[in-house]
C-alpha cells in the first residue's frame, strides 16, 4: 500500500485531485437541478482546470517567478555570455500562471453573464429549478405551440 | 512546497466542493464556495503562483462570491437539491 | 501597410465596437455606419491578405514583434493565414456585412433601447470569430472562443422569448464545458510539448519519428480538444443546445450566429487536425476515422429526420444545421488518400455559411412579416412575397443540392471523397439526407405555392393544412419585405449561385493548400 | 439524468486518469513544460519557451516580475482579448438584464432601509467601511502601479478597485455608490480602458512595427530606450486593463444586485 502510494499516487497527487474536482464539477453541471448549483459546479470545473495548469508549472525547490534585480542579472549575463546569469530551475514557470490569470478572468465573466441569465429566468419563470422551468415550458407548449 | 500542507489543502478543497454542492441553502453554498476559493488560493500561493493566488483571492473568493450572493438575494434562497 | 493586414482584420471590428460603445448611447444612428465601415475594413484586409497568400504562400504575423529572430518560436503569439483560412475570413467578413445590413431596422425593433449594446456585441462576436480563424496559438484560440461565446450567449438571451433565455442558459453551461475541455486538451499538449504555438506543437509531436505523439496523454489531449470543439459546433450527440438557442434568439442574432459559429468551429477542428496533430497522426496513428464517420452518418440522418419532424420553420432549419455539421465532420474524417473528403468539407464550410444565411434571412422575414412560425402558416406566400420566396427557394435548392448552386458541388466532392475512401455509408447518408431535404423543402414550396393562409386560431394536423382555410384579412395585408432586408437576401442568393458556378478556382485554391499537408504525413 | 451524468463523469474521469498515468512527476523542473520537449535520447526539440522567459526577460524588458512581463508583453495580445472578454461580459449583462424605463431618474437616492437592528448595524458597518475603502483604493492603485516588481497588476488592482465600490454599495446602498460612479461613467471608463490598451498597440503600428510592439515607442516616450519603452508601455496597458476591470466589475455587481434596475441593491 505504502509502495503503491509512493510510486503512483504521490508524484501525481495534484493531478488526481484535479480529476476528482473536475468530475465533481461536471457531475454538478449535468445532474444538479438548481441553476445556481449548476453554476457553482461550473466554477469548480473551471478551477479544477486551473489547478491542473498551475501544477504543470511547478518546480520542486523553486521560488516565485520574480527575479530580484533583473537589470543587474541581465547585465551580468551580458558580460559573461548569455547563459548562466539566471538559473531557470530556481524560478517557477511563469507561462501557466499567465494563462491561468486569463482563465480566471474568463471564468468570472462567464459566471457573471450566467447569473444575469439566471436572474432573467427567475423573472420569467419565477423559479430556478430546472424541472419546474421545463414543466412550465411544456404546459405553455400545449396551450399554444407558437409561443 | 511542503507536501503534507499540500495534501491537507487538496483534501479540504474536495470537501469544500462537495459541501457547497450538497448544502440546500444557496447562501451557505455561496459562502462555502468562497471558502473553496480561498483554499485554492492558498494552494497556489504555496505552489509559487503568487499572481494567480492574488487574482483568485480577489476574483474567486471576493467578487464571484458577491455576485452569487447578489443573485441568491434577488431570487430564491432554498434549493431542492 | 500591407504587412499589417492580419492584425487589421481583427482590430477593425474591435475599434468599431469601442466607438459604438463610447458614442452609440448618445446617438443610435451612429451605430450602423461604424459597424459597416469597420467590417468593410476587415473585408478589405482579408482580401488583401488572401491575395498575398495566393502570391507568396502563408503569411505569418507576430504579435508584439516577438518573431523567431528576436525570441524563440512560441514566445509571442503568431497569426498565420494560409489559403484556407483566407477564404474563411472573406466568408466571415461578407456574411457579417450582409447581416449588418439586414439588421439596420431590425436591430432597432428587436432590441428597443439596447441597440448600441447589440452592435457592440455583434462586432465583438465578429472579432472573436475572425480571431479564432487567424490565430496560430492554441491558448489564444481559447480566449477568442470565449469572446465569441460570451457575446453569442448575450445575443441569444437578448430576445424577449423566455425559451430563448432558457436556451441561452443551457448554451452557457454546454459552451463553457466545451471551452474548458478544449483548454484542458491544450494543457495536456503543453505538458507534453512545452509550447503553445500550433506549428511548434506539430514540430514537437512529429519530431524523431513522432515518439512524443505516441504517448497516451497526447491522445487524451486530442480527445478533449475534439469533444470541446464538437460541443461548440453541435456535432451529433452534443447538439442539444443548438435548436432552441438559434430558433428563439432575436432574428438578427440568429442570422449572424447560425452561419458562422458552427462553421468556424468546424474550421478550427480541421486546423487542429491538420495543423497541430497532422494528417499522419490523426488518420494513421489514431485511426478512428471509421468511428467518427459513422458518428457523422448518424448525425446527418438524425438531423434530417428531426428536421422532418419539426413544424416550426426556424427549428427545422436548426436541425438542418446539425445535419450539415455532420457533412463537414464526416467529410473531414473520410481520410481518402487524395484528400477529396477534406476538400469537400472545407468547400462546404464556405458554401454552407451562405446557404444557411440565405435560409435564415428568408425565414426571419417570413416569421416577422406574416407571423408564420409554423410551416403550415406559409400558405400563399409566393403571391404575397415573391422576392423573399425566391431567395428562400435558392437557399433551399442549395441545401438539397441542385446543380448550379454551391450545395451541389460541395456534396459532389464529399461523395467523391466517400467513394474513394470506401465509406459507402457516408455516401448513402448524404444521398438520403438530400432526399429528405427535398421532401422537406418541396412540402414548404407546395404550401407556399398552392396553399392559402389558414384561418387564425384553427388547429390543424399535418398534411391537411394546405387544403383548408381561406385567405384571411390579415394574410392579405402581408406585403413584400423592406429593401434593407431584401438586399442582403438577394446578394446571398446570388453568392450561393456564383460560388457554385465558379467552384473550380475555389476548389483549386483549397487543393493547393491541402496537398502539402497531406504530403507531409506521407 | 443522474445516471447519464454518472456515466459521463466516469468515462471522462477514467480517460483523464489514463492521461495522467504518463505525466512527468509533479514538480519536475526538467519536464517538457518547464524545460522544453526532449526526444528520448535527451536532445531538445526546439527551444523552451518557459526558459526563454526566465532567462531573457530581464535583459529584454527590465521587468522583475516574469508574470507581468509575459502577460503584458510577450502574450499581450491574449491579455487584450482577456480584457475584451470582461468588456463583453459587461455589455452582455447590460443587454440581458438592464431594465430601461421611460422615467430615467434611476440614480436618485433610494429610501433608507431601516429594519429593527438595521441602524446599529449600519453605523458599525458604515464607519468601518469609511475607514477601509480609502485604504483599499490606495492599495489597489499600488497593486496596479507596482505590478512590475511584486505580484499584482492591472487585473488584481482593477478587481480590488471595483470591489471597493462594491463594498461601498453593500455597506451603504447602491444609490450612493452610483451617485458619482454613474452608469455613463463606468461604461465610458470600460471602453476607455481597452482603447488605452489597443491604442498602445496601434501606436506601434503607426511606427511601422507590429501590433503591440512596445519597443518602438521609445521614439515617443521621453528619455527611454527600447527596453525601458517596453517596461513603461506595460505599465500603460496595465492601467488600461485596470480601468476596464474596475468599471465592469462594478457594473456587473450593480446590475446583478438590483435586477438591472440600478435603483437599490442588496
Amino acid at each position: 500500500m505504502k509502495e503503491f502510494f509512493e510510486t503512483s499516487i504521490e508524484p501525481h497527487f495534484n493531478y488526481w485531485v484535479y480529476v476528482i474536482l473536475m468530475m465533481i464539477g461536471l457531475w454538478a453541471v449535468i445532474a444538479k437541478n438548481n441553476l445556481i448549483k449548476k453554476l457553482i459546479g461550473m466554477s469548480i470545473f473551471q478551477t479544477a482546470i486551473i489547478l491542473f495548469y498551475v501544477s504543470v508549472g511547478v518546480k520542486k525547490g523553486s521560488g516565485i517567478p520574480i527575479i530580484p534585480k533583473a537589470k543587474e542579472a541581465a547585465a551580468g549575463a551580458g558580460e559573461h555570455g548569455a547563459a548562466g546569469a539566471v538559473n531557470p530551475d530556481l524560478f517557477a514557470n511563469p507561462l501557466p500562471h499567465v494563462l491561468m490569470l486569463t482563465a480566471i478572468v474568463v471564468g468570472v465573466s462567464t459566471l457573471g453573464v450566467a447569473l444575469a441569465v439566471a436572474q432573467q429566468l427567475f423573472k420569467d419563470f419565477g423559479t430556478l429549478e430546472e424541472d419546474e422551468i421545463l414543466e412550465q415550458i411544456k404546459t405553455a407548449d400545449k396551450a399554444s405551440p407558437d409561443g | 512546497m511542503i507536501p503534507i500542507f499540500d495534501y491537507i489543502i487538496l483534501i479540504f478543497m474536495v470537501i469544500a466542493a462537495i459541501i457547497s454542492l450538497k448544502v440546500k441553502d444557496l447562501l451557505s453554498a455561496s459562502m462555502v464556495f468562497g471558502i473553496y476559493s480561498f483554499l485554492i488560493c492558498l494552494l497556489w500561493a504555496e505552489m509559487g503562483a503568487v499572481d494567480v493566488a492574488f487574482t483568485e483571492a480577489a476574483v474567486g473568493a471576493g467578487v464571484s462570491a458577491v455576485f452569487l450572493i447578489a443573485t441568491v438575494y434577488n431570487t430564491k434562497r432554498r434549493s431542492s437539491d | 501597410m500591407a504587412d499589417q493586414f492580419p492584425a487589421i482584420i481583427v482590430l477593425a471590428p474591435l475599434f468599431g465596437a469601442l466607438i459604438v460603445g463610447l458614442a452609440g448611447s448618445r446617438d443610435h444612428r451612429i451605430c450602423f455606419p461604424v459597424v459597416l465601415v469597420s467590417l468593410a475594413v476587415s473585408l478589405f484586409a482579408s482580401l488583401g491578405v488572401f491575395l498575398q497568400v495566393l502570391q507568396s504562400g502563408p503569411v505569418s504575423y507576430f504579435m508584439s514583434g516577438w518573431d523567431t529572430e528576436k525570441s524563440v518560436l512560441g514566445a509571442g503569439i503568431e497569426l498565420r493565414i494560409d489559403a484556407i483560412n483566407g477564404l474563411v475570413l472573406i466568408v466571415i467578413a461578407v456574411v457579417s456585412i450582409l447581416v449588418s445590413i439586414f439588421s439596420i431596422r431590425r436591430a432597432g425593433e428587436e432590441t428597443t433601447e439596447k441597440t448600441p449594446q447589440f452592435y457592440v456585441l455583434f462586432l465583438l462576436l465578429t472579432v472573436g470569430i475572425f480571431g479564432m480563424t487567424v490565430t496560430n496559438d492554441a491558448f489564444n484560440l481559447f480566449v477568442l472562443v470565449e469572446v465569441s461565446s460570451l457575446t453569442s450567449y448575450a445575443l441569444i438571451a437578448m430576445g424577449k422569448a423566455r425559451r430563448g433565455t432558457m436556451a441561452a442558459f443551457n448554451y452557457i453551461l454546454m459552451g463553457t464545458v466545451g471551452a474548458s475541455f478544449y483548454l484542458l486538451g491544450v494543457g495536456y499538449l503543453y505538458l507534453k510539448t512545452g509550447t503553445l504555438n500550433m506549428g511548434h506543437i506539430h514540430e514537437v509531436l512529429t519530431a524523431n519519428g513522432g515518439e512524443i505523439g505516441r504517448s497516451p496523454s497526447v491522445m487524451v489531449a486530442f480527445v478533449m480538444i475534439l469533444v470541446g470543439l464538437w460541443i461548440k459546433m453541435a456535432f451529433f450527440p452534443l447538439y442539444g443546445w443548438l435548436p432552441n438557442a438559434y430558433s428563439y434568439a432575436p432574428s438578427t442574432s440568429g442570422c449572424i450566429l447560425a452561419p458562422l459559429m458552427t462553421k468556424v468551429s468546424v474550421y478550427v477542428m480541421i486546423r487542429v487536425m491538420l495543423g497541430v496533430f497532422g494528417w499522419e497522426w490523426v488518420f494513421g496513428h489514431l485511426g478512428w476515422n471509421h468511428a467518427v464517420v459513422w458518428l457523422a452518418v448518424i448525425a446527418i440522418l438524425a438531423g434530417s429526420v428531426l428536421a422532418l419532424a419539426q413544424r416550426e420553420l426556424k427549428k427545422m432549419l436548426c436541425y438542418l444545421i446539425v445535419a450539415e455539421v455532420g457533412y463537414m465532420v464526416g467529410g473531414a474524417w473520410l481520410a481518402d488518400s487524395e484528400g477529396w473528403g477534406m476538400t469537400g468539407a472545407i468547400y462546404h464550410i464556405l458554401a454552407d455559411a451562405f446557404m444557411t444565411l440565405c435560409l435564415f434571412i428568408a425565414a426571419s422575414i417570413l416569421v416577422k412579416r406574416c407571423k408564420a412560425r409554423r410551416i403550415e402558416d406559409l400558405g400563399g406566400m409566393f403571391k404575397k412575397m415573391p422576392v423573399t420566396m425566391t431567395g428562400f427557394i435558392i437557399g433551399a435548392l442549395a441545401m438539397i443540392g441542385i446543380p448550379p448552386t454551391c450545395g451541389f458541388f460541395s456534396k459532389f466532392y464529399l461523395i467523391r471523397g466517400g467513394i474513394e475512401s470506401g465509406h459507402w455509408e457516408f455516401v448513402a447518408a448524404l444521398i438520403l439526407s438530400s432526399l429528405i431535404n427535398a421532401v422537406l423543402f418541396f412540402r414548404i414550396f407546395e404550401i407556399a405555392f398552392f396553399g392559402n393562409k389558414p384561418a387564425e386560431g384553427h388547429g390543424h394536423e399535418e398534411g391537411e393544412t394546405s387544403e383548408q382555410g381561406s385567405i384571411g384579412e390579415q394574410a392579405l395585408s402581408v406585403r413584400e419585405a423592406r429593401l434593407s432586408t431584401l438586399i442582403p437576401l438577394l446578394v446571398t442568393a446570388a453568392i450561393v449561385i456564383l460560388l457554385g458556378v465558379f467552384n473550380g478556382p475555389v476548389i483549386a485554391v483549397i487543393r493547393s493548400a491541402i496537398e502539402p499537408l497531406i504530403a507531409v504525413g506521407g | 439524468m443522474k445516471w447519464f451524468a454518472l456515466i459521463a463523469v466516469v468515462i471522462t474521469g477514467s480517460l483523464l486518469i489514463y492521461g495522467v498515468s504518463d505525466f512527468p512527476d509533479w514538480g519536475d523542473a526538467q519536464s517538457p513544460a518547464n524545460a522544453g520537449a526532449k526526444s528520448s535520447t535527451g536532445e531538445p526539440i526546439g527551444e523552451s519557451v518557459s526558459q526563454f522567459y526566465i532567462t531573457e526577460t530581464g535583459r529584454l524588458t527590465h521587468v522583475p516580475n516574469l508574470v507581468t512581463a509575459v502577460l503584458a508583453d510577450y502574450r499581450g495580445y491574449d491579455t487584450m482579448f482577456e480584457t475584451v472578454v470582461i468588456f463583453a461580459a459587461g455589455m452582455a449583462i447590460f443587454a440581458i438584464l438592464r431594465v430601461l424605463r421611460e422615467d430615467k431618474h434611476t440614480l436618485g437616492p433610494p429610501a433608507k432601509d431601516t429594519t429593527a437592528d438595521g441602524d446599529h448595524g449600519r453605523i458599525i458597518v458604515g464607519t468601518t467601511c469609511k475607514i477601509l475603502i480609502p485604504v483599499i483604493q490606495l492599495f489597489s492603485l499600488y497593486v496596479v502601479a507596482h505590478g512590475h516588481y511584486s505580484p499584482g497588476g492591472g487585473f488584481q488592482g482593477g478587481v480590488m478597485l471595483g470591489a471597493s465600490f462594491i463594498l461601498l454599495a453593500v455597506a451603504k446602498d447602491l444609490g450612493s455608490a452610483l451617485t458619482w460612479f454613474t452608469e455613463k461613467r463606468f461604461m465610458t471608463l470600460a471602453c476607455v480602458g481597452i482603447l488605452i490598451y489597443a491604442g498602445f498597440g496601434l501606436m506601434a503600428q503607426f511606427l511601422q512595427r507590429h501590433f503591440l510592439d512596445y519597443g518602438v515607442l521609445h521614439v515617443i516616450l521621453p528619455k527611454t530606450d527600447e527596453v525601458m519603452a517596453r517596461s513603461h508601455s506595460m505599465l500603460g496597458v496595465e492601467i488600461g486593463v485596470a480601468f476596464t476591470v474596475t468599471a465592469i466589475m462594478f457594473a456587473i455587481y450593480a446590475n446583478l444586485s438590483s435586477r438591472g434596475e440600478l435603483k437599490r441593491g442588496l
